[in-house]
């Protein structure tokens, strides 16, 4: 039991870290980015790369990840969705677009990086065990840096001026204009921003999870159930779902069968939004 | 027997309350306003009025009978048509369209009869055709009748909210703040118009910031402030009542239209 | 290196569309096609593509020594490989595409239950065959007859792994973990029904994972709670197997783990290192101590195909290798007409070139588990993982 | 523009269009039915892709439709699941003829649309989309444990070919089984295609179709003149998911078996994809959607491993320079579009 209850709050802590990204962008340009998955899988092949192939020490494999995937986010901003969002009146055009790009990115991963799981050992070795409960060293590690993350994330936002002008657009995009902020310089901003959290995440994970080309599809649809969950487009909101979807799946897997958990966590989500569809934290929306 | 009587209605937002037992009869035939600051509850009265959202408590009565929770479709059927706030239309259509589709309420053919394209769906149509050109030439909108909604000059959005409206053959309008935004020609332009639907039978509300038309088109007037009612009477008798000056203290003088 | 190489091939192949130029090979030799299916984008990617490798690799060996003769003849061979996606829809056009598009008879693949299933119809009528590697016994019994398995099925393996362990290691209990899938289910089942055999007790087999979990650590804290002596991973995904280890030994499991299909012990060097050490698993003829020369250049081979070795792909040799022998045996007309294929593939008994000792025979097999010849004779080397390599424990045939 | 002009123009070319328009659909029916069938009648490959193009087709058609009404569903696996298994149990297990489970996959799929969507049509955008994303997982993982009576993972196989369908001993439609399957399949897609776009433009093209309009334009509004929005929407979701039963108990007789995975999170997008690819205004976008969609990723199989590469960018560029739809650039703009009403 003390076993199952670390276990989620570590599960959920990593969940939060991936959840960051999407929400994030998804406050910021109103872009349900299907390619979320992709990008947390290039994420951690980045790392992986550095770290296996070239044998550089892990920090230059996180800074890169961080890097790729910031520049990443800004030309897809840039290239794709600055142009759709411009010509496009309909709300659904992003989100595909953005599953255009999740294939073309899966697609590139593969040819790249090919087709086998990747992974590396854990960055600290060892397990410890506190009062009978195991805690492997490498995910108290990742624990500890996504921790960090995350409070430099809300830092951030709340009292830099570039983090409060984001929440700002977030919560009312034609106001902020209006009081003289550059929407497509902030939107760009969160686009990289999101998608450079989304590299950290994929690339601290990845010393944990392993990954491979084929993996962002799931991680996508995880990310999408902890955002709605928690009420999309909110920071706090990424962060509720995500330990409430890392409780559900340990307790669902330690005393159900396996594929009944995901169908009954599933089934849970639709009947909780159709009742509350602002998740646990969102504001009423219309 | 009044049109429409309004018994102690009253809804909370969680601790706020938005409207607190508020009770009024609406005549056959009258123009009656709702006014009040901002804030004081208008809207949410017209919401509960057409079932938009059920009150916490109390009645709205309708020719004799309870149309409190009833689905705000429902409340439309029975008469009880209300217009938005903001220029809500059908914006991907063209204004006849609009009106046309609006005629839901008339259709006497099912929904396979519209798909079999039954000779009753057909008549319908015919009627709908009809009867929409004979509301856009009431509200004359005839210059812009195969516009399409989204590029329609804003001095018409009104007109054809009220022509949507109409086309559901209202037998109680509910019109939210039809003057807003608008120069006084404009105003006077509606003002005339609000009468002539009056004149065809049909019992007017509004809801209305603009005190100057409010004095002028009212028979009754009901003055609302923090979902309480403070006056209800003519227009004379609400320009003179303490309580409602009270209620607008600090407020521009012009604002009152006194 | 492979980042290198496929950014050089991806403007290779721009320039290549820029042109629209095709480059054909000036063959001298008549060519034979052979087709292969399995899913090569997306999740399961990696499944289909070491069969396509696999077969290119070999491919290119014949023709780099000429081609491969039938009946008098020399044939370069010629590999079309198609996606499936894991879609069945786009599984079954693919299937006609090979058979009535290119007129292939001969079929590699496709490589899960799945879309093996949707696709046999086909194959059945247009008079094809096929080697696949979904495991379910139906797919190779009467009525049945154009498909054979490529590998070594779970229900094959199992039952001498745990005789072994039980014998060897004194293994009393065992728990299984299976995949969520068509394949992991099926071995799941044939794990218990052998451990029932052999009187090893079983402590729990419901717990399944879905394909393309991440973490293991909530399925194995269940497992581990029950103290086995054996953890088997039925149908565990190559990708999965090392985070399963890790998640077991990370939690304090101190016992031994097992499997019944290959693996590669690069992604398990990778990703679990010396906590892997002991694991038990199912080899072709990739264990480094039994390679012959000719499986060493296959390995050299396929490391330039693919950009790199995967030991799975040591089961995964036999497939082109069978088709084309079988093809000696029978003739050239075999090649437009599989019954006269069928006809021959009893006499087919070679001796096996990947695998050092003599002992290994290249035949059709299967008659005990089919009551057809529906089997590579893909050897089961069983191995354990040391450091970073498999090293054989024994060598065991299916017949 | 005038509406003047604009006016006379429609008066004059009214009946000119009409006939055009007989001409252009008379000419795709005679291609479509008799032309390709014959001509490719022994390439079993192309006869399949159309066959898989058009029933793809058919359960976009229904996506479609719920977009309509103003809703993002990528449920519509979910449904093809419900039909496919449906038609496999019923079949399998009690031994109902084809031409029964058809229809009634279709009629389970859409009542189980209604039972679902009168929950889950309060919500709108990206909140609608996801519920329904979740939808299709659950639906497939349900089936997944659903132990004996669904086959689990590896599902039901062995399902027979569609009977022969006969009225007082005239055979109606012969027995799968003894004719040639494909063009015997290409027909059932055909007729299910042609019918399920006639319907489909029938419903646009009427005052339902104006209803739905009216609903993806405004609720609020719609309900304020007297139409009961839960139940037009419910009706039009429970339409999409009676073409999505219908479509998967095709390709689960056509492919003789069904498991969980046949249709999931990705076949879902896809019909939106092939809805959006070919344009939202047009009845026909689906159609041109799916067909351009299957077809390119079959004709790319020539660039291997570089295929999905290629169809992605593909996809891409045509998202960001057809935002309307490939149909937005063909010629008679007033064609496919649904009709205006008339004045």
């Amino acid at each position: 039991m003390e076993q199952v209850i670390v276990n989620s709050l570590i599960l959920g802590m990593n969940y939060a870290l991936i959840a960051l990204g999407l929400t994030l962008i998804f406050a910021i340009m109103n872009v349900l980015n299907f390619a979320h998955g992709q990008m947390y899988v290039l994420g951690g092949f980045i790392t992986y790369y550095a770290l296996q192939v070239l044998h550089l020490p892990f920090v230059v494999g996180l800074v890169a990840s961080v890097v790729v995937l910031v520049l990443v986010g800004l030309l897809s901003e840039r290239l794709l969705f600055r142009r759709a969002i411009r010509v496009s009146t309909r709300e659904e055009s992003t989100m595909l677009l953005a599953a255009g790009l999740a294939l073309l990115l899966e697609s590139l991963i593969l040819l790249f990086f090919g087709e086998k799981q990747r992974g590396m050992p854990p960055i600290i070795s060892g397990v410890y065990q506190v009062f009978g409960v195991y805690i492997p060293a490498g995910r108290a590690f990742v624990f500890a840096i996504a921790l960090a993350s995350l409070i430099g994330f809300v830092t951030f936002m709340q009292f830099t001026r570039p983090g409060r002008a984001l929440r700002a657009i977030a919560q009312d995009k034609e106001v902020t204009a209006l009081q003289g902020v550059n929407i497509n310089r902030y939107g760009a901003l969160g686009f990289g921003l999101g998608a450079g959290l989304t590299g950290l995440a994929g690339s601290l994970l990845a010393t944990i999870f392993a990954v491979n080309s084929g993996l962002g599809t799931a991680v996508s649809i995880k990310a999408f159930i902890m955002v709605m969950l928690g009420g999309a487009g909110v920071v706090s909101g990424a962060i509720a779902g995500a330990f409430v979807l890392g409780f559900l799946e340990s307790f669902g897997y330690a005393y159900m069968p396996g594929s009944v958990t995901y169908m009954l966590i599933f089934a849970g989500m639709i009947i909780f939004l159709v009742f509350r569809p602002q998740g646990i934290m969102g504001k009423p929306w219309g | 027997m009044a049109l429409l009587t309004v018994e102690n209605l009253e809804k909370r937002f969680g601790g706020l309350i938005a409207v607190n037992d508020v009770s009024f009869e609406v005549e056959s035939g009258e123009i009656f306003t709702i006014i009040g600051p901002n804030g004081a509850g208008k809207s949410t009265l017209f919401k509960l009025i057409t079932s938009f959202t059920r009150p916490t408590s109390g009645r709205v009565i309708f020719e004799g009978e309870n149309i409190t929770r009833l689905p705000a479709h429902v409340v439309a059927r029975k008469g009880v048509v209300r217009t938005f706030q903001e220029t809500t239309i059908f914006k991907e259509m063209t204004v006849v369209e609009n009106v046309i589709v609006a005629h839901h309420l008339r259709s006497r053919a099912s929904s396979l009869g519209f798909f079999f394209n039954s000779p009753l769906a057909r008549r319908d149509e015919q009627e709908f055709r009809e009867s929409a050109d004979s509301i856009i030439e009431i509200l004359g909108l005839e210059t812009v009748r195969n516009e399409q909604a989204r590029n329609l000059p804003h001095g018409y959005l009104r007109e054809l909210g009220i022509a949507i409206a109409m086309a559901a053959e209202p037998k109680a309008l509910l019109l939210d703040e039809p003057f807003s935004g608008m120069n006084p020609e404009e105003t006077d332009r509606v003002v005339d118009m609000v009468r002539g639907i009056r004149d065809r039978g049909i019992t007017i509300l509004l809801v209305e910031h603009d005190m100057r038309a409010v004095m002028r088109i009212s028979d009754r007037i009901l003055v609302l402030n923090f979902g309480s009612m403070v006056a209800l009477g003519t227009p004379s008798e609400i320009q003179t009542d303490k309580a409602v000056i009270e209620a607008y203290l600090g407020r521009e003088d012009d604002e009152l239209g006194i | 290196m492979k980042l290198l190489v496929n950014t050089f091939r991806l403007f290779l192949v721009g320039f290549v569309l820029l042109a629209f130029g095709v480059t054909t090979s000036q063959a001298a030799n008549k060519v034979l096609k052979i087709g292969h299916i399995g899913v090569m984008s997306g999740p399961a990617a990696s499944w289909g593509l070491i069969n396509k490798y696999a077969a290119l690799a070999g491919a290119e060996i014949i023709n780099e020594d000429g081609g491969f003769e039938i009946g008098g003849e020399k044939y370069d061979i010629e590999i079309v490989s198609l996606d499936t996606k894991q879609d069945p829809r786009v599984a079954i056009a693919g299937a006609e595409r090979l058979v009535y598009q290119e007129g292939i008879k001969y079929i590699i693949g496709p490589n899960v239950d799945d879309t093996t299933r949707a696709v046999l119809p086909v194959f059945e009528k247009a008079g094809a065959f096929n080697i696949c590697y979904g495991w379910h016994r139906e797919l190779f019994t009467s009525p049945s007859k154009n498909t054979a398995l490529g590998m070594i099925a779970g229900y094959q393996s199992a039952p001498v792994i745990y005789k072994y362990l039980k014998e060897q290691r004194g293994v009393k209990s065992l728990a299984c973990v299976p995949r969520n899938d068509a394949s992991g289910l099926n071995s799941r089942d044939s794990c218990v029904a052998a451990a029932d055999q052999l009187g090893i007790k079983i402590t729990s087999s419901d717990s399944t994972y879905e394909p393309n979990t991440s973490d293991f650590f909530p399925i194995m804290g269940r497992i581990i709670g029950q103290n086995p002596d054996l953890i088997v991973l039925s149908g565990v995904a190559p990708a999965d197997a090392p985070l399963l280890i890790r998640a077991a030994r990370e939690l304090g499991y101190k016992g031994l783990m097992s499997t019944e299909t290959a693996m590669d012990a690069n992604i398990i060097t990778e990703i679990a290192g010396e906590m892997a050490n002991g694991y038990i698993s199912v080899g072709g003829a990739s264990a480094p101590e039994l390679r012959t020369d000719e499986m060493k250049r296959f390995i050299e081979r396929y490391s330039k195909v693919a950009g790199e070795w995967n030991d799975e792909a040591g089961t995964k040799v036999y497939a082109l290798e069978m088709l084309l022998q079988t093809l000696r045996v029978a003739g050239a007309a075999a090649i437009d007409d599989i019954e006269i294929f069928k006809a021959a593939m009893p006499k087919v008994n070679a001796e096996d070139p990947f695998i050092k000792g003599g002992k290994a025979r290249l035949k059709w097999v299967g008659q005990g588990y089919f009551d057809q010849l529906r089997q590579v004779s893909t050897p089961m080397v069983i191995t354990e993982f040391k450091d970073t390599d498999f090293v054989t424990l024994f060598i065991g045939y299916v017949e | 523009m005038s509406s003047v002009a604009k006016g006379t123009r429609r008066g004059v070319g009214a009946p000119n269009r009409a006939v055009s328009i007989r001409i252009v659909l008379g000419v795709f029916l005679i291609v479509y039915l008799i032309v390709l069938p014959s001509y490719f009648a022994e390439s079993r490959y192309i006869l399949r892709v159309i066959t898989t193009a058009s029933v793809l087709s058919f359960i976009s058609l229904g996506v479609w439709l719920t977009f309509t009404i103003g809703r993002i569903n990528i449920g519509q696996g979910a449904f093809a699941l419900i039909g496919g298994y449906a038609t496999a149990i019923l079949s399998t297990k009690f031994g109902v003829s084809f031409w029964v489970c058809l229809p009634l996959s279709g009629l389970i799929a859409g009542l189980t649309g209604i039972i679902f969507g009168l929950g889950i049509l309060r919500l709108k955008g990206v909140y609608f989309a996801m519920i329904t994303l979740s939808l299709t997982e659950a639906v497939r993982l349900g089936f997944l444990s659903g132990g004996d009576f669904t086959g689990g993972a590896p599902g039901i196989s062995n399902i027979p070919l569609p009977d022969e369908l006969g009225l007082f001993g005239i055979t109606l439609i012969p027995d799968f089984g003894k004719v040639d399957t494909h063009i015997a399949f290409y027909y059932l897609a055909a007729v299910l295609l042609i019918l399920g776009l006639a319907v489909i433009w029938r419903i646009s093209s009427s005052r339902l179709g104006w209803i739905f309009k009216s609903l993806q334009q405004d609720e609020e509004l719609s309900r304020s003149v007297g139409i009961n929005v839960a139940r037009y929407r419910v009706m039009a979701y429970a339409i999409c998911c009676f073409y999505g039963g219908i479509g998967g108990a095709f390709f689960t007789v056509s492919q003789q078996s069904i498991y969980p995975s046949v249709f999931g999170v990705l076949d879902s997008l896809f019909f939106i994809l092939y809805c959006f690819l070919g344009g939202l205004a047009f009845v026909a976008g689906p159609i041109v959607g799916a067909f351009l969609l299957f077809i390119l990723f079959e004709l790319l199989h020539e660039f291997q491993q570089y295929q999905q590469l290629i169809y992605s960018l593909l996809m891409i560029s045509i998202m960001l320079w057809l935002p309307n739809g490939l149909l937005s650039l063909r010629l008679p703009a007033a064609f496919w579009r649904s009709r205006n009403i008339r004045d």
